[in-house]
């Protein structure tokens, strides 16, 4: 299984792979990107499914990155990860999902463990995973 | 003339509160991040020099509540809403926002596909600040029963913004008018037209000739 | 009439970029707080509720760090210093800081005995951001060995501002002109004459008839 992690900060995509190897030992490659549009293509190239996506970049942000993605291949399964706690991007992320997407939202503040899970939760078994702390401003 | 240049001189002075009213809106975020965060990181730090340091968990408390704090000052700070999710849904947060548990109906429409989202990004921002004060004075001043937001097509390269009321109206004598009046700053300054008339509840209606 | 007109519209043009570079202004400032401040807190958070915590030393230096960013990032979004030591120690701060380690000869004098700041904050606010621009320009670009800021009276009730450097002046084809387009608009809207000169180091002078 190959696995695109799409992040400008380096401390956060060293730590989202270091818990990839340790909860998914099904995962035979990992890709980095650094902003949404190198995402994008690494997505393409590698027929990529199995994404960890950040917001927040600059050269296209995540989510136009994954409306891209899910444009071209809609069963792409992404799990976001994100800075942003308020329920406005998550819902903003339900309006674009295509229908019987799998998709998760994690916060970059999230212990190591639940990111395990969400990881192992979107990614691998294709299920919606939202972070509890999400809450309404 | 002589009324060119009147209308010049109006539009210098308008603009120029416009560009004050946005420095102070830096301005209050600067001094929320001094009151607030560095405040917090200034507790913290002095708790973790005291005598009796705290353990780990009490600390990581400490910096999650710091954490939680500064997200909420980032999102009420930035339209970034705006650039990832565009011009529809961040207008129907800030409603949301704006009513808080109000007993007040409300709708978004958006009939042009996201034109908005296709103009100049300069241009987009203005009309998203204009929504957003008519949206704010509506939820504040109107006692409304619903709010609506609707955005049209307006002939065949235009598009026209509407945020209609149901409430009171705009009262004759107005203690104040700035929120008002830079509503009609930004639609001057994107060459946009606006109105802002009650029937008889009140409607800010603002159209833009071509688009994109 | 058509002169005038074409006047108009250029106000139009350049108050509106300059009321986008106000906004873009802010949401730096979010980008900075989401991408520093908040990044840092969060790597805070994880290594102290990692395996191998640190010592409260090594902590309380990580602290210090993210204050000290901070406050960098507050000192630059709010001009607090010119509301608190007035406009000339304001001018003088901010030239400190621009021209940093470089060896640079720096004087900041004021002729007027405070006549910056009897001046209406708005435009006080103004000045200040030309002068900011101007000192920014000279410190980045001029390959200066003195910069100079000077206050001086004008006629009876006006005053002058002038920033001088010593260095290689402002070259006939600009990559870009957004700084100085910024300093023409800002001296428009607050009625003020203003001119950019080499002669032969750059000098940019702001002129106000009537103060206070
Ligand atoms: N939708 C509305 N329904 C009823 N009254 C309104 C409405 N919008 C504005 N008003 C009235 O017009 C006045 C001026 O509005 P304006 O936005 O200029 O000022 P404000 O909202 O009171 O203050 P601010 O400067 O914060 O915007 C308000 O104080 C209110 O009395
Ligand atoms: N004091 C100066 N000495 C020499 N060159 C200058 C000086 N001020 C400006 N310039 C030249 O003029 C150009 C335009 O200045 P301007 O302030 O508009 O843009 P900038 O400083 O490059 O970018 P910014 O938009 O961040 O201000 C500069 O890039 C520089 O080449
Ligand atoms: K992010
Ligand atoms: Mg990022
Ligand atoms: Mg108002
Ligand atoms: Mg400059």
């Amino acid at each position: 299984m190959k696995v695109l992690i799409v992040e400008d900060d380096q401390f956060h995509s060293t730590f989202v792979q270091e818990a990839l190897v340790e909860a998914l030992p099904e995962v035979t490659e990992i890709v980095h990107a650094a902003n949404g549009a190198i995402g994008e293509d690494e997505a393409r190239r590698g027929e990529i499914d199995a994404i960890v996506m950040d917001l927040q970049m600059d050269q296209r942000n995540g989510i136009e990155a994954a409306r891209s993605i899910w444009a071209e291949r809609p069963q792409s399964r992404i799990l976001f990860w994100s800075n942003y706690a308020d329920d406005a991007y998550l819902r903003g992320i339900a309006h674009i999902v295509p229908e019987d997407s799998a998709y998760g939202y994690v916060l970059k503040t999230a212990s190591r463990a639940r990111l395990k899970l969400a990881l192992r939760a979107v990614l691998v078994e294709g299920q919606i995973m939202v972070d509890r702390e999400i809450h309404r401003l | 003339g002589q009324q060119a240049e009147a209308r010049e001189e109006g539009l210098r002075r308008d603009a120029l509160e416009l560009t004050q009213t946005l420095e102070q809106e830096r301005q209050r975020i600067g001094m929320d991040l001094h009151d607030q965060t560095l405040a917090d990181l200034t507790r913290l730090l002095r708790t973790v020099t005291g005598g009796a340091p705290p353990g780990g968990e009490d600390l990581a408390q400490q910096i999650t509540e710091i954490i939680d704090d500064l997200r909420r000052m980032i999102d009420t700070a930035v339209p970034t809403l705006l650039d990832l999710f565009g011009f529809a849904h961040a207008v129907q947060v800030h409603l949301e926002r704006a009513i808080g548990a109000d007993p007040i109906d409300i709708d978004v429409v958006d009939l042009t596909n996201g034109a908005p989202d296709r103009l100049d990004p300069t241009v987009r921002t203005a009309l998203f600040r204009i929504a957003q004060e008519a949206i704010n004075n509506a939820a504040r001043h109107s006692g409304a029963r619903w709010i609506a937001v609707r955005i049209e097509p307006l002939g065949t390269s235009g598009l026209v913004m509407t945020v209609r009321d149901d409430g009171r109206g705009i009262p004759a004598d107005l203690q104040r008018s700035s929120g008002l009046a830079h509503m009609r700053t930004r639609a001057r300054l994107i060459s946009a037209g606006i109105d802002i008339l009650n029937q008889p509840g009140c409607t800010v209606r603002v159209m833009l000739e071509h688009c994109g």
